[in-house]
């Protein structure tokens, strides 16, 4: 059976014959005999690619979830992706190229890129974006990055409305940095600032918007304590959200991420996404990741590159802003695109019908028997959490025979015996359920009957 | 009036004219978009968003028809280079051809519509794959366990980096510094900085390996580990590799590979086998999943035995069963470092992986690293009299050329001899790295790569040189869309989206 | 040394080099083909097939590497204009932007992977997407009924001949002629001809409409009928076809519609309701299933009452059923003219078409023939001084121009002027066709173009007028793959396949 | 919602002020308003595309063919299409091209369908291939057209072991053409030649190979009947099994025609398919349909045409070879890539394997009670029929339920009655079984299991 590689047995022959060697083994002379491996691989002999495909699709076919209709969010969304979308990202050219090293080849890609800038630097309203970081978590850990760096100062205070793992993220790569990361929690569903009214040291606080149970939050405290302290304020954004509700810039954030997947990309089982990142301009020279700018071809015509390089580990090595090199770039222009289809009014349409559809099935959903709202009657969005009398798991466990992907529960996000603000009982029986625009009627009127006779 | 979006001209096949921005080609009124039909109550938005939270004006994005932006894209696409189009040679970065059977199964709607909250039993087939994935891994590199969270190969290298300090914490101790080779990539020294450690430096010999003396004057029981690549960002494998992982234990680090250049030895030799403890894998470099035009990758990270109980958590683990059918789940070490993803790691990413490893299994892994070891030294061979070669031994997967000599003798550095390669046809070997090495060039052409390209690439090469000889390189590249960029210009002037542009 | 498929040098993008054919890529030995495991036993060649039978050698195709398949071919896609890349204005040929959502619909494996004899009961979608698609067909024609076998536009003329055939043979008749106005698309003489009918030309007159009293003058009860496009080739709606049709009913002849040019009457009037009694429809040009370099392409056949009983069969027809439940069946109508296609039509192509037709709806596809008027007229309008207009009223979907005069002056004919464009960035409009007017350039910028666009193409037309005059247009095109080529030479040295190259 | 149209409002104005218009209506005032459409289309109206899609899915899902195991073939078969010929034939450029029309902007098409050509005149021995025709039946009608054109003869005789369907298609375009079709009968499965040994006017001979019973005919008679009266020898091929079988031009073929449906295209419910057509030398200016040749260009650079043109209607008219225009270039390109990416030895290995399959299969049913092979001893290729016990449509419909599509009943072919050579019983009973190189030998084992229960 074929495989891959080009070569024929005469093609080896003739290359070995010009290097002068006898077999193909001797080519790995240099490396000592008793390291090799000596019994090949543990590793079963290849298969042919149908059959592979075969096995593929075995375990899709084992993910059952896959077959459900979806209201789990947390930060990962089932938004709509138009086959004209998947045509234009997936073409090879984007897929099969590597970072633009050569700018005079690599004009498509990088042009795709800085439209994506472009676009999100408006949605997020402050003047410089990134080429795009590993994921949502990610940006906020490079975003507490550059706010110590910025102010030198290691405090982190992050609300307790801030994506669970996120923060678990951010604790990790904390142990690395040494910063200090404080949680504020979380009061009737907003943070509850005064709660750290007395910290010192801070250099970067970090707030969600809408926090991830949905809520809304007034950011001037956060805002004004940032003020006061010379911290800078590093906003986690629903860019979704973003097309309705005030910018992070409008808040007054100098960094704002977000989670970009509801931009094009399939739910794909929590990556690959799209990490968002902008900032104010005094910061781009701590920008982490890469950046595409104009410049001039010989010819006085107008190119595109990635610039300002210097910040990067290519050349400043140990110094760099970053660690970052290979990012989502693929994510990026796909979120370009997928832009460019929505445009405008579609941006604004596709977050005010998941805000529609998340009011509709809340509502119908606060007037089941054995439901409460978690986040009192703090104003949710596309979003919202329960109180359920059942276990959030076992709930999810049945709505899921009546075809439903219910929700997302606390639990699995913060981990049992809850978070800081969040008990061990609220994590045990609490449901984020999420809408977006694909959710008809007649699916949301199913999970409320659902949802109403799985609590019976 | 907007700019059309229906002049191909900007497409290489008719003309050279810029492709406007979809800001110029947009038209307030036009749109593309379609929602499907929910029959969901249209609450106003006033009713939706309070006051104090609504924004004041849609986010102009851009308003254009679907045909143009149809057409925006596809003339982008013919504005970009890719394996698909040609060879693509760039060293360290490992650019071969990707079979599409790996795009069959990430587009699989199984694999890419699951939520990643599903519950476990709701996932069984994902987890499948990832426990699959992670024991083709461990067995790959020689490692009893690993995570697939990173997204990166510098998203692994910080992750081993913690998991090097979790191990010296679990000791008591705080070692403060890593020891890298100078010919190592910029990855590794940040990703040290941000483990909390400090680099230091050892430098490389005449043979373009690792100096022992050097090494060994640098350890001492502050030394928390060493980062290395093996074959090395110069191509060439590291003979001592036994010896330096001895003398790196003996003062109590750990051996932390770096796993970009193992496309080399896959089957040969294993990181474990030669003493390392930490080993982060490039999936897109080695394992054939697109590049993406820079992501997304992935970079798994595997360890050894003493290792596991830091590993980041929760990992897709295989659970006891009794009736003997596989049952998947999720299981978080007690001294896990945490998470260093959102979720699960690039998912899509990690399923294309083990598809490549399915389809081509042990035997056609370890081919894969014999003939993309031939083709190189191949390449080294028959151009060793165009350019100087770095380091005057048989090289692994890559070759680092110096065009030096060329540079003082016509003026012609290793930039435009890349420039003058594009007008061959050819994408350019990677440049200016690694940085020990003046004017290098860095040629990794990749097993997929046959023969006769070879002969052509190196044909290209040679006219190229002969051209810088001739002093006709300078104008170079003219066939391309845009000609030599002015990346100051970019630096200084700053103009990183439309709206900065006026 | 076979070539090289890794160097890109033939994609415009670097270089212009030409393309090797696959069969200077090949290398005796080289494969990408992966089969599944059957386990089916091995069972030698020779036991299969008897020496008698069996192939002496095998066929030498070609011995590719995967990559190197894609390589050429995505290179080859470099080399190729499409409506993706930018606008097409072809005169008569339609080519408007295919919304993907069409494309996503014959891929469904749900459709895509039926066999064309499973039983009717097994292919019920199938049968239900071909009732559907009929009914909306009829209903924009205006007709009872229609036949989906017609494998494109030519194939539906002939098929509506054979039914003329049937229902002259039904009457106990042996009418002998066709009328054809001298403007009509060549398929249409060619068509008669395979029906058995001759040929009977009518001139059009001076307002490039059918002249009523030539016609008059051809008519006798030997002319089984009349074949019209409406609007017809020039883009002009013949005025008179109430007219046409009551002298052509009035001899016993039959009307037919020739159906490529629909788009401009969609919603607005019905075939059905002009007098016509055959219809064929190019679902390629007016329902947007992309016409894939050449087809493939649909051509249904609509029919009036009285005609319903000759169609080809068998027909998907929706059955009587008692629970009220859609079941769908086959039926062959009894005086069927018989089958015209191997199986049952381009069905895929017919599927996308549907979706087509029901993504716009009855308000949509009227806006789709009022933006293609409007179109055509503001580029009629706008270059009315830089080209002549054939006929001097306003135009439906498409306009003629003439470059009779500029051609005359400057030595530039219309094929000068085409060639100039492709250097502008726009595909050319159709050249030498309509036949009746000299220097013909017939451009049809269909409704999914924008007003951006028209600008652009009416000033690059202007532009190529005014290189036209300074006598500068000869080298066109200086920026495609190849430049101007040798048509005369090809049809002189006949090297239709690679073996004959040599 | 937005639909695939460019014009705002102020677009449609401007454009109607510089024509001087009023309205878009004025735009249709050469239209007598005795004609127009008073009260708009009788079809509901446009709906979004994703509801269009889940319909066309709906619709899918109503197939029950589509999740069948496929032994169905009768000219039309379910074999490997990789996922690298759908990235290819499917790239945009090649799908919303038009007919070459200006070659300098259309040499990737050209020259991809000169390779076809050259691929096809290869497999089939004959030095011209044309660019396509409809499918393998209108393509024999061309071969028929052309036959009675060069030897200006209108007698036909046609092998009743032909496909029935083309032979349908035949017939009702010799309506028009005024052919005398004349079918010659099978015995065992053979064409019996001798039963029209005395027709004379004869200008060409039609046989298929292997017939649509899958039997390999001896076609010496038929090339010496062609030689005797100087017609033409019409072959329809199996473009498959001419992978090992003997080429037409190896029997003396002055035409072959093909269905190249399975070179790349899926079943597709019956189309678009590939009508292939070779000919000999002698006959390129009356061959149907386009060609692509090779010239130069103004640069001396070798370039591709569409040549020969003078043969088509667009200029020929009423003497035009043939009425076909659009032909289906795109199924001839992924043929070229399908072919290519086959391979010398991956296009034989696809025919062993469905002989292989197919012996193996044919070998076990013909052991079950109530099978008859239907052909008698004559040898089959990858392709057999069988006389059941029970009517075969029967059988089919009780095989469904086992999860196999079981194959094709002769009665769906030739019409309930039989044809000919074919009796009603035989016809009633025969059952049509094709096995490709997809079948598993545990399918094929499942399938003979499933046929036995079902003729008990
Ligand atoms: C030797 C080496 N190490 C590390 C990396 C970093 O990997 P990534 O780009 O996936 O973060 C690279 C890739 O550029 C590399 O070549
Ligand atoms: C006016 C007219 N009639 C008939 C045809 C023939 O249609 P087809 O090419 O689909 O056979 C065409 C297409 O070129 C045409 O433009």
């Amino acid at each position: 059976m074929p495989d891959y590689l080009p070569h024929t047995h005469e093609d080896i022959a003739d290359m070995l014959g010009f290097l002068g060697l006898g077999s193909l083994d001797e080519l790995f002379d240099a490396v000592p005999a008793a390291l090799r491996l000596a019994s090949g691989l543990g590793l079963p002999e290849g298969l042919p690619e149908p059959d592979v495909l075969g096995r593929a699709a075995g375990r899709g076919a084992a993910n059952g979830a896959a077959g459900l209709v979806c209201f789990a969010g947390a930060g990962a969304y089932d938004h709509e992706v138009p086959p004209v979308v998947r045509a234009l990202a997936g073409r090879s050219e984007f897929v099969t190229a590597y970072t633009p090293y050569q700018p005079e080849v690599a004009q498509g890609g990088l042009q795709a890129i800085f439209e994506f800038q472009t676009m999100l630097s408006r949605l997020f309203g402050l003047p410089i974006a990134n080429a795009s970081l590993y994921d949502g978590a990610s940006a906020l850990v490079e975003a507490v990055n550059l706010g110590v760096g910025v102010t030198k100062r290691g405090g982190v205070l992050v609300s307790a409305g801030v994506h669970p793992q996120w923060r678990a993220v951010l604790r990790t790569f904390a142990a690395g940095t040494g910063h200090r990361i404080m949680e504020v929690p979380l009061r009737e569903g907003v943070t509850d600032w005064s709660a750290v009214e007395k910290e010192s040291g801070i250099g970067v606080i970090v707030a969600a918007y809408p926090n991830y149970l949905g809520c809304l939050e007034d950011l001037g405290p956060a805002r004004r304590m940032c003020d006061e302290r010379g911290a800078l304020l590093a906003l986690a954004a629903d860019p979704v959200a973003a097309a309705i509700v005030r910018s992070p810039a409008n808040w007054g954030a100098d960094v704002a991420v977000g989670e970009g997947q509801p931009f094009g990309t399939p739910l794909s089982f929590g990556g690959p996404y799209l990490g968002l990142f902008c900032c104010a301009a005094d910061h781009v020279r701590r920008l982490p990741g890469r950046l595409v700018g104009e410049t001039l071809d010989a010819d006085g015509r107008l190119a595109y590159v990635t610039t300002l390089r210097a910040r990067e580990q290519d050349i400043r090595r140990e110094k760099a802003t970053s660690n970052v090199c290979t990012n989502q770039t693929l994510m990026a222009l796909t979120a370009a695109v997928q832009l460019g289809w929505l445009g405008t009014s579609g941006l604004a349409e596709v977050a005010t019908r998941c805000a529609r559809g998340a009011r509709y099935c809340r509502d119908a959903m606060v007037g089941i028997d054995g439901v409460e709202p978690l986040s009192g009657a703090t104003p949710t969005l596309r979003e919202f959490a329960l109180h359920l009398r059942l276990p959030a798991e076992l709930a999810i466990e049945r709505l899921a025979e009546e075809g439903y992907l219910g929700g997302v529960a606390l639990d699995a996000l913060v981990g049992e015996g809850g978070d800081g603000s969040l008990g061990a009982d609220a994590a045990r029986h609490g449901l984020l359920v999420a809408v977006t625009e694909r959710r008809t009627r007649d699916e949301i009127d199913g999970l409320v009957a659902a949802l109403d006779k799985v609590l019976r | 009036m907007a700019a059309s979006g229906g002049r191909a001209s900007s497409a290489p096949l008719v003309g050279r004219d810029n492709e406007p921005t979809i800001f110029e080609l947009s038209r307030p009124g036009r749109a593309s978009w379609q929602l499907p039909t929910t029959k969901v109550p249209e609450t106003p938005l006033e009713a939706l968003v309070a006051p104090e939270h609504r924004r004041a004006a849609p986010v102009d994005v851009a308003e254009v028809s679907e045909r143009d932006l149809v057409g925006h894209f596809t003339r982008l696409s013919h504005r970009q280079y890719s394996v698909d189009l040609g060879a693509y040679p760039l060293g360290s970065c490992t650019m071969k051809y990707n079979p599409k059977v790996c795009d069959a199964v990430a587009a699989l709607p199984g694999l890419a519509s699951v939520h990643p909250a599903a519950p476990a039993a709701l996932a069984q087939g994902w987890l499948a794959t990832l426990v699959a994935l992670e024991a083709a891994l461990c067995e790959l590199a020689g490692m009893a366990a690993a995570t697939l969270q990173p997204a990166a190969g510098a998203a692994g290298e910080l992750t081993g980096l913690l998991l090097m300090r979790a191990h010296d914490e679990a000791r008591g101790e705080r070692r403060r510094r890593v020891i890298i080779p100078d010919s190592a990539h910029g990855t590794n020294p940040a990703s040290v900085t941000l483990g909390g450690y400090e680099t230091t430096t050892v430098r490389s010999d005449e043979r373009g390996l690792v100096d022992l003396e050097a090494l060994r004057a640098v350890l001492d029981t502050d030394v928390a580990g060493m980062m290395l690549t093996n074959p090395n960002t110069l191509g060439l494998f590291e003979e001592d590799i036994a010896e330096i992982a001895r003398c790196v234990h003996e003062v109590g680090g750990l051996m932390y590979y770096d796993g970009a250049n193992l496309n080399a030895i896959l089957g040969v030799v294993r990181p474990g086998d030669m003493g390392f403890d930490i080993v982060h894998l490039n999936l897109h470099k080695t394992f054939a999943t697109p590049h993406g035009g820079g992501g997304p990758g992935a970079g798994p990270v595997a360890v050894a035995e003493h290792l596991v109980e830091f590993l980041p958590g929760p990992r897709p683990v295989r659970l006891d069963s009794e009736d003997g059918e596989a049952r998947y789940g999720w299981h978080t070490p007690e001294r896990s470092i945490g998470r260093v993803h959102g979720w699960h790691g690039n998912a899509l990413v990690l399923a294309r992986a083990l598809a490549y490893i399915e389809v081509h299994g042990a035997d056609g892994l370890h081919k894969v690293a014999e003939r993309a070891v031939l083709n190189a030294n191949w390449i080294r061979e028959r151009l060793s009299s165009t350019f100087d070669v770095a380091f005057d031994r048989p090289c692994m997967h890559e070759v680092v050329f110096s065009a030096a000599a060329l540079h003082k003798r016509t003026g012609a550095s290793a930039h435009d001899v890349a420039k003058g390669l594009i007008e061959e046809g050819f994408h350019p070997p990677t440049v200016a790295f690694p940085l020990i090495v003046e004017d290098a060039l860095m040629v990794e052409p990749t097993e997929t790569e046959s023969y006769e390209t070879l002969v052509a690439l190196a044909e290209a090469l040679e006219r190229v040189a002969a051209r810088a000889q001739e002093g006709t390189l300078e104008g170079s590249p003219r066939t391309t869309p845009v000609r030599r960029v002015d990346e100051a210009r970019a630096a200084r002037t700053l103009v990183a989206t439309f709206d900065a542009r006026r």
